[in-house]
């Protein structure tokens, strides 16, 4: 059967620390772009936690939602590019092809999370820091779009490693950066098509949603509900 | 190209000319006339003939169609890729691409027709010309007339009110 | 590489230059022959440790090869030789288990960092302005030598030793060297050093260190203003307990409050935040221990000898009503009953005190009204969420802000600096200490300053020779981290890459010192280099263990260190004895300035992205969205919107924030989740001198700090400053999110 | 009458054959901005897509705001020349060939528009159909490559519409003119004689083609809506908004006609032939489209209100009482408020007032386009990743320099082709020109039909 690659975030675990953040810019070559222009929108973070204040001092609460590509299903990104550099493979994955990217950013207008991010600029590594350049993440180039690729290196490493060994991939083989970093275990990535996996039961759960769910996207990615407490000792 | 002609300031002399011309016994294939515009409301500026243009352009927009159709599905069928969960061959956007191209085929047909039937493609010069077309004034005459009627024709294109009558080759008036 | 390599090597790279030279100055150099062998694109995993806080966390370098531009022999080259690709938690260590934080993913750009200092440096230009010319090792390390020798035989105390709070064989060898020269003891020197709770946990329960929070056992969390999870302590360790506190028991989900004046990014996550006015969270402590030793009936004596630190504990602190304590926190008393109630219900709990509710001249007392709070909750020990990491060796070290500014008092006592040869190793104090202290002033009076530092920061800038460490990657690595793990633990790791540029690692730059200066230094300090030192600490650790010397020391390279693995062993841990005791009467906090012209409490607080200011200089950090503001590249003042109204301020003006000793511009931030009388400040910009990335961007909240401190232990009170705000134009704030920071109510059509 | 033929070609000759200093000077001050624009172009190609104003998530602003603009007055030509040439209009003789003009003229600098925001423009032509080495073809799924072939056969149909009724006045030229211009524009008219044949077959080709360019223009600006309504981003996902597009075309194509007449009438002393008459029938149609498009707006506007959903609430906001609320009001008097009662009230109906009308009108529809773009995008669903949008130097000067890319194209070519359709003025003298289908029988019966001979 084939796999359908798929996360679970809990809202409930997830503290804001951002070390998911700086994992994935780490591991998949995610360039700096320097205080003018981050100044005008341009920083690149393919995974961001969205903090929403509710309430007014001195009740005020914060949300926090980490949110990166949700692959959906039905992804709005992808029939739009005329270039097919945005397509879904067999696996479930919603591909950017950087070399097929020609620029027209249309996909990015029509992504309903805005999670797709645009090389305005050649993108710099001051010398020596592209020493630090991780060898199986190309680097994308002036006028690409690029995104989360659910660390599609490392699937594809542990599949060719599970191959080797003559086995079937187990779960838990593969871990983004994102999820690996995670201190409180807030994002957990795995088959969706496996029903045993730990990402398929946790999808499964009562506090589970997706996001933006009534834009018709199926997405990927379920999030668990964070709970919440009055303080007169009830669960809500 | 021999011809002879008349120039006429009225198009109600110049239908004239071209009753006398026909009177004299000129045949059809030879009658000469031209303008820098269509008389189409005098019968010797109107032109009967049904023409097969319209048909030609149905023909011509639906082999655009079918060949619009046939680029998207048969390209989306010789590399499959998905995309926003939809089909391979996606009915909804071939049928943007097969009207576009229905429509483009159409429209080349009717220049193309219009432009071998007028004898305007392949290009070539005029067979004849006169400065006093472009003042509004309109030629009738003959191309190529048996010698037999050459006096015949003058006289019946002087009768009609000729603004003054030229022979090609060779100069007249 | 030896000179038949290196012949042979020109010889090769004349060729492919023949071939391919021309044009780009890449393939004129020379190619050096690789000193190991590499597989491409084959990754290895080596164990480190990440350098940037006390927490000591284990990590896992992915080495890869690659080509990188090196000086080697005077000559530079391409060396293919295996580079640090990415940093991830070590999954076996203790106290992360496998997990990373942001600060310490991005540590790997220390690396590769564009402005690290490449090989000795000599001051050429004027103190200060960073002018520097390179110097060969053989030249610096005489020079210094010399240096070292005239102090020597001069007085001894004229060396000094700045550095951060050091642990492991760093320690033993810096205290060593000092002792062995007859040299004061070494100052340490940190910010966040948390010695106050430190302090406060000897006198309580007798062990000097910072405690272990097992959150997976918690049933439920009360916060004083401890940002445990980002910033505090051992966030990554926390972090995994919160989760499991959350989460990770079925059906079992644990209940955090936390109270402090400005969410924190902690506080975000609690289920109820509750602000308090600064410097009272201690009288909050006693009031909560009020409501159980009279409502709950809790004994007095549960508390132990923590309890009995507090003056009126053993009387039921009569004094301490949840009435009178609402007038001091602004808490209501009905919640005040509330919170204590909950706490007994909901045990096990624990109450978490750190950060800002120390940092205050009450804070020794406030942590000892918390540690009896939690220990009349019963919550401290084997079983209870609070714990002490045993430890293999001391970890008591002199309170260091204390030490710090005798230091510098002796240096200004006289017009001639009796201090004549400074070492400076990891600690930046000209940035990290209120101006008052005047520490950038006592260093300029110094003779001769040397740094071992990897960057010019706003300290090392003054220094008159820099002999550039390897960084963390590049070294023999070890650490003791106190808290965040059950079992003991001794890090240790091998170098995880060949240096990059022509640098020295200090542990062995100091061996190499006491050769050359020889005599009794050669005696005390018998080793070659630090890896041998190491060794001959981890042969002393499998005796106590009855191991293997060899093989302990290959498990421990392999695992990243050594542990106990049932988590049961404890290593002699020594408890001291209570230094004191005479019993702690809280007093409220001290404040400098008077609220009619001082009329906001400053708060500064670590930031998620540079902590104090150390990380400041990674780029990756510097465009890290704080995830509460969402800025990046730069410094912000938090502010409620109700007082910005109120002042006709709006989101990113820039504001001066003027206090009795200083005056700072920046941006403002309006947040909801802030106290109407409190502005708070992030720290870690505002570098005078940090590279290229951190230089002159932002401002330093400390630059304004009032240096009150807290009378027991000396340690500064960073949260105890007040200070006025007024309006100066238009500032510039660099946000991540363009957006709303809520969802948009449906208002009116 | 052969005067009166001499002095109408005369007139409208006149600027093909007879050219003044002012016009070199104007042409090279116009070409000038023109090329600053070139100059821009190059300038974000060499230092990449990042100097025009464009971020995250507003990625598309001036460029498609000009490629929706540009494509909306193409509609001014052939779609209005073909119903009125349908409809059998007579006062449309002047005015066919300047609409049909800046049809073509409007949709070669439209097509630009898609290729100067490309991210990497060297590969623009990945988007072309054609066999590859890549073995890859384009994704026909994509809006963008319906816009591809809609905008070819759109292009492609309105300069044959344009070019076919050319011929004649061609054929004029040439007859009139000496030396160099004799043999370029004998080579341009394709051996036209006038024949009656010829006049039959042109005629009726153009009859063919109005029928098919109007179904052609609706998909084009159909096609270039969905470009928006294909995405989910909030009040792009319309049904409305095909027709909403094509109406918006039709109506700021009405008004860049009228700009071009008056400035054509204006400049050429064409006084004689574009006459009051023109203007005003061109502003009733003009006045039709404002209150059409205010349909359009309302129902829009109205639906969403109702809808009441927060993401396009958000977005309805923004324009109407948040950051594009100026930029909003603007465009509603532009559009509706200027035009209604200037075009209405018969005191103020003069040419004037008409060419002020149109006015308002061009620069409400700019607007009207960069407020669909814009506020949307930057206030898609998740209001963390909200932003904002200003444009830079680049992207205003390939702006201006598009409209003296317009004025420069448009005076070269009122240069080298009679600007009024001379055969068509002329045979809008016949007394019975309208009524030629209906000849009389007694003629009729004298003629032998060709096929029967």
């Amino acid at each position: 059967m084939s796999r359908r690659w798929g996360m679970v975030v809990d809202l409930d675990r997830c503290t804001g620390c951002e070390a998911c953040v700086v994992a994935c810019r780490a591991e998949n070559n995610v360039p700096t772009v320097g205080e003018t222009e981050a100044a005008r929108g341009r920083a690149i973070h393919w995974i961001r936690i969205e903090r929403y204040w509710e309430g007014e001092f001195p009740n005020a609460r914060i949300r926090f939602v980490p949110v990166l590509c949700q692959h959906c299903e039905a992804a709005p990104c992808e029939p739009v590019c005329p270039t097919y550099a945005s397509y879904h493979t067999a696996d479930g994955l919603n591909a950017q092809v950087y070399n097929r990217c020609i620029g027209t950013r249309y996909c990015a207008n029509a992504c309903p999370y805005t999670v797709r991010f645009f090389n305005f600029f050649h993108p710099v590594w001051e010398k020596p820091l592209h020493l630090q350049l991780n060898p199986e993440v190309s680097v994308r180039e002036v006028g690409v779009m690029e995104k989360c690729t659910f660390c599609v290196q490392r699937i594809k490493a542990a599949e060719l490693q599970a191959k080797a060994e003559a086995r079937e991939l187990r779960d838990g083989d593969v871990q983004p950066a994102c999820a690996q970093a995670c201190p409180a275990d807030a994002l957990l990535f795995g088959d969706l098509n496996d029903p045993d996996s730990r990402v398929a039961q946790l999808a499964r759960s009562p506090r589970g949603s997706k996001l933006l769910e009534e834009v018709g996207t199926q997405p990927k990615i379920t999030y668990l509900a964070r709970l919440s407490w009055s303080g007169d000792g009830e669960d809500r | 190209m021999n011809a002879i002609y008349g120039v006429y300031a009225e198009p109600a002399s110049a239908q004239r000319a071209v009753e006398g011309l026909r009177a004299a016994g000129l045949p059809e294939t030879s009658l000469l006339v031209l303008s820098a515009e269509p008389w189409g409301e005098y019968e010797f500026g109107a032109y009967r003939r049904h023409s097969r243009m319209p048909w030609l352009a149905a023909c011509g927009g639906f082999l655009g169609g079918v060949v619009g159709f046939a680029l998207v599905a048969g390209t989306q069928q010789s590399w499959p890729l998905r995309t926003g969960g939809m089909p391979i061959v996606t009915l909804w956007s071939a049928g943007i691409i097969t009207y576009e191209m229905t429509m483009l085929g159409a429209i080349l047909a009717t220049v193309l027709t219009l432009f071998v039937s007028s004898r305007l493609w392949p290009a070539r010069q005029p067979r004849l010309t006169d400065p006093a077309l472009a003042d509004g004034f309109i030629v009738v005459g003959a191309s190529e007339p048996p010698d037999h009627l050459r006096a015949e024709i003058e006289r019946r294109l002087r009768e009609a009110g000729s603004e003054g009558i030229k022979t090609v080759p060779g100069s007249a008036c | 590489m030896d000179r038949r390599d290196f012949i042979k090597l020109s010889a090769l790279t004349a060729g492919a230059a023949g071939l391919a030279g021309c044009g780009h100055p890449d393939h004129q150099l020379i190619r050096f022959l690789p000193e190991e062998s590499w597989i491409p694109g084959v990754a290895t995993w080596r164990p480190s440790l990440c350098p940037l806080c006390a927490a000591g966390c284990g990590v896992m370098a992915r080495v890869m090869e690659g080509d990188a531009e090196v000086v080697r022999n005077g000559r530079t080259g391409l060396l293919r030789m295996g580079l640090v690709k990415k940093l991830e938690g070590n999954p076996a260590h203790p106290v992360n288990r496998g997990k990373l934080c942001a600060r310490g993913q991005a540590a790997v750009q220390i690396v590769y960092h564009p402005d690290r200092i490449r090989q000795p440096l000599k001051r050429r230009g004027e103190r200060g302005t960073g002018e520097f010319e390179p110097v060969d090792w053989d030249e610096a390390l005489s020079t210094l030598a010399a240096r070292l020798k005239q102090v020597l035989d001069d007085d001894p105390a004229g060396l000094a030793w700045l550095s951060r709070p050091l642990r492991g064989g760093k320690r033993v060898l810096v205290e060593r060297f000092l002792a062995t020269l007859a040299a004061p003891a070494p100052v340490y020197f940190e910010l966040f050093d948390e010695s106050v709770l430190r302090w406060a946990n000897r006198l309580s329960f007798g062990r000097e260190q910072m405690p272990t929070y097992t959150l997976s056992v918690a049933n439920y969390v009360l916060g004083l203003s401890a940002d445990f999870l980002g910033t505090w302590n051992s966030p990554v360790a926390q972090a995994i307990g919160y989760g499991e506190f959350r989460q990770g028991r079925p059906g079992r989900r644990g209940k955090f409050v936390q109270v402090e004046p400005r969410v924190s990014q902690t506080g975000a996550n609690a289920d109820e935040w509750i602000p308090i006015r600064p410097g009272t969270e201690g009288a909050l402590a006693l009031g909560l221990a009020h409501v159980l030793l009279n409502e709950a009936r809790r004994p007095t004596t549960a508390a132990g000898t923590a309890g009995e630190r507090i003056e009126g504990w053993l009387q039921g602190l009569p004094e301490w009503t949840p009435e009178a304590v609402a007038e001091q926190t602004g808490i209501e008393a009905e919640r005040i009953r509330r919170l204590a109630r909950e706490l007994i219900a909901h045990e096990p709990a624990v109450v978490i005190a750190g950060g800002a509710a120390l940092a205050q001249t009450n804070g020794l007392a406030t942590a000892l009204a918390v540690n009896a709070l939690n220990a009349l909750l019963g919550c401290v020990g084997a079983l209870g969420p609070v714990r002490f990491t045993p430890q293999p060796e001391s970890t008591g070290l002199a309170p260091p802000h204390r030490t710090l500014r005798a230091l510098v008092q002796k240096i200004l006592s006289r017009p001639e600096s009796p201090v004549k040869l400074l070492l400076l190793y990891e600690a930046n104090p000209v940035f990290a200490t209120p101006p008052a202290w005047q520490v950038a002033a006592a260093l300029d009076r110094v003779p001769f300053v040397v740094s071992f530092g990897s960057f010019l920061d706003d300290t090392s800038i003054l220094a008159d020779l820099v002999l550039p460490d390897h960084v963390f990657l590049e070294s023999w690595m070890d650490d003791v981290p106190e808290s965040g793990t059950e079992p003991a633990v001794v890090s240790l790791a091998a170098p995880a890459m060949r240096p990059l540029h022509n640098t020295r690692a200090m542990p062995d730059v100091l061996l190499d010192l006491s050769r050359r200066v020889g005599g009794r230094l050669n005696e005390a300090l018998p080793w070659k280099s630090y890896e041998e030192l190491l060794r001959a600490r981890f042969d002393a650790l499998a005796r106590r263990a009855g191991a293997d010397a060899d093989a302990f020391w290959k498990q421990a390279l392999e695992r990243g260190g050594w542990w106990s693995d049932n988590g049961g062993t404890r290593a002699a841990a020594p408890r001291h004895a209570a230094a004191t005791t005479r019993q702690i009467r809280y007093q409220p906090a001290e404040m400098d300035g008077s609220v009619e012209e001082f009329p906001f409490h400053f708060l500064p607080y670590a930031s998620q992205a540079f902590y104090d200011g150390t990380t400041a200089h990674l780029p990756w950090l510097q465009e890290l969205p704080d995830v509460l503001t969402t800025a990046m590249w730069g410094s912000w003042v938090e502010l409620n919107p109700q007082t910005a109204e109120r002042l006709g301020i709006r989101q990113g003006d820039l504001v001066d924030v003027t206090s009795r000793h200083g005056t700072l511009q920046a941006p403002v931030i309006l947040s909801t989740g802030i106290a109407p009388d409190v502005v708070a400040m992030p720290v870690g910009q505002g570098h005078r001198a940090f590279t290229r990335y951190a230089s002159r961007r932002g401002a330093n909240p400390i630059s304004v700090l009032a240096p009150l401190e807290e009378p027991e232990t000396g340690a500064l009170a960073w949260a105890a400053t007040r200070v006025q705000i007024r309006r100066a134009g238009v500032g510039r704030l660099v946000l991540f999110s363009g957006g709303l920071s809520r969802f948009p109510h449906p208002e009116e059509r | 009458m052969e005067k009166t033929a001499s002095r109408i070609n005369d007139d409208l000759l006149r600027p093909v054959l007879e050219t003044s200093p002012r016009f070199y000077l104007a042409v090279v001050l116009v070409g000038l901005v023109a090329a600053l624009g070139f100059v821009a172009w190059g300038y974000q190609i060499w230092n990449g897509i990042g100097v025009a104003g464009i971020s995250r998530p507003v990625f598309w602003g001036f460029y498609i705001t000009n490629f929706v603009f540009w494509i909306g007055i193409s509609h001014a030509g052939t779609l209005i020349s073909a119903i009125l040439r349908l409809a059998n209009a007579g006062w449309r003789r002047p005015v066919t060939r300047c609409a049909e003009a800046i049809t073509v003229f409007a949709l070669m600098i439209g097509a630009m528009f898609p290729l100067i925001h490309l991210g990497r423009p060297w590969l623009a032509f990945w988007l072309f159909p054609y066999p590859n080495e890549r073995g890859l073809w384009p994704n026909f799924r994509s809006p963008l490559l319906w816009d591809f072939f809609a905008i070819n056969t759109y292009l492609l149909g309105s300069f044959l519409f344009l070019l076919l009724p050319m011929l004649p006045d061609f054929a004029l030229v040439r007859d009139r003119a000496r030396g160099w211009r004799q043999r370029v524009y004998g080579w341009l008219a394709l051996g036209w004689e006038g024949t009656p044949r010829q006049w039959h077959r042109l005629e009726t080709a153009m009859h063919i083609m109005a029928v098919l360019i109007i179904p052609v223009a609706v998909s084009v600006h159909s096609i270039v809506s969905f470009d928006f309504a294909m995405s989910p981003v909030p009040m792009w996902h319309s049904t409305i908004f095909a027709p909403y597009f094509v109406a918006g075309a039709i109506f700021s194509g009405l008004a860049a006609l009228i700009l071009a007449m008056a400035l054509l009438r204006k400049l050429l002393h064409l006084e004689e032939y574009l006459r009051t008459e023109h203007f005003s029938n061109l502003g009733k149609l003009l006045l039709v489209m404002s209150l059409l498009w205010f349909y359009f707006i309302f129902a829009e506007r109205l639906t969403v209100w109702y809808g009441n959903d927060p993401a396009e609430m958000a977005v309805f906001r923004a324009t109407q009482s948040g950051p594009y609320a100026p930029l909003f009001w603007v465009m509603v008097f532009c559009n509706f408020l200027l035009p209604v009662p200037l075009l209405t009230i018969p005191r103020l109906r003069t040419i004037a007032s008409t060419v002020v009308a149109a006015l308002g009108v061009v620069v409400g529809m700019w607007l009207e386009r960069f407020l669909i773009i814009v506020p949307a995008l930057a206030h898609k669903f998740l209001p963390y990743s909200w932003g904002t949008y200003a444009p830079t130097w680049v992207e205003i000067t390939i702006t201006v320099a598009t409209f003296a890319g317009m004025v420069l194209l448009y005076m070269l070519f009122a240069k080298l082709v009679p600007v009024i359709s001379v055969w068509e003025w002329k045979v809008g003298r016949h007394p019975l020109a309208e009524q030629r289908a209906e000849i009389s029988p007694a003629v009729a019966k004298t003629v032998a039909p060709e096929g029967s001979a």
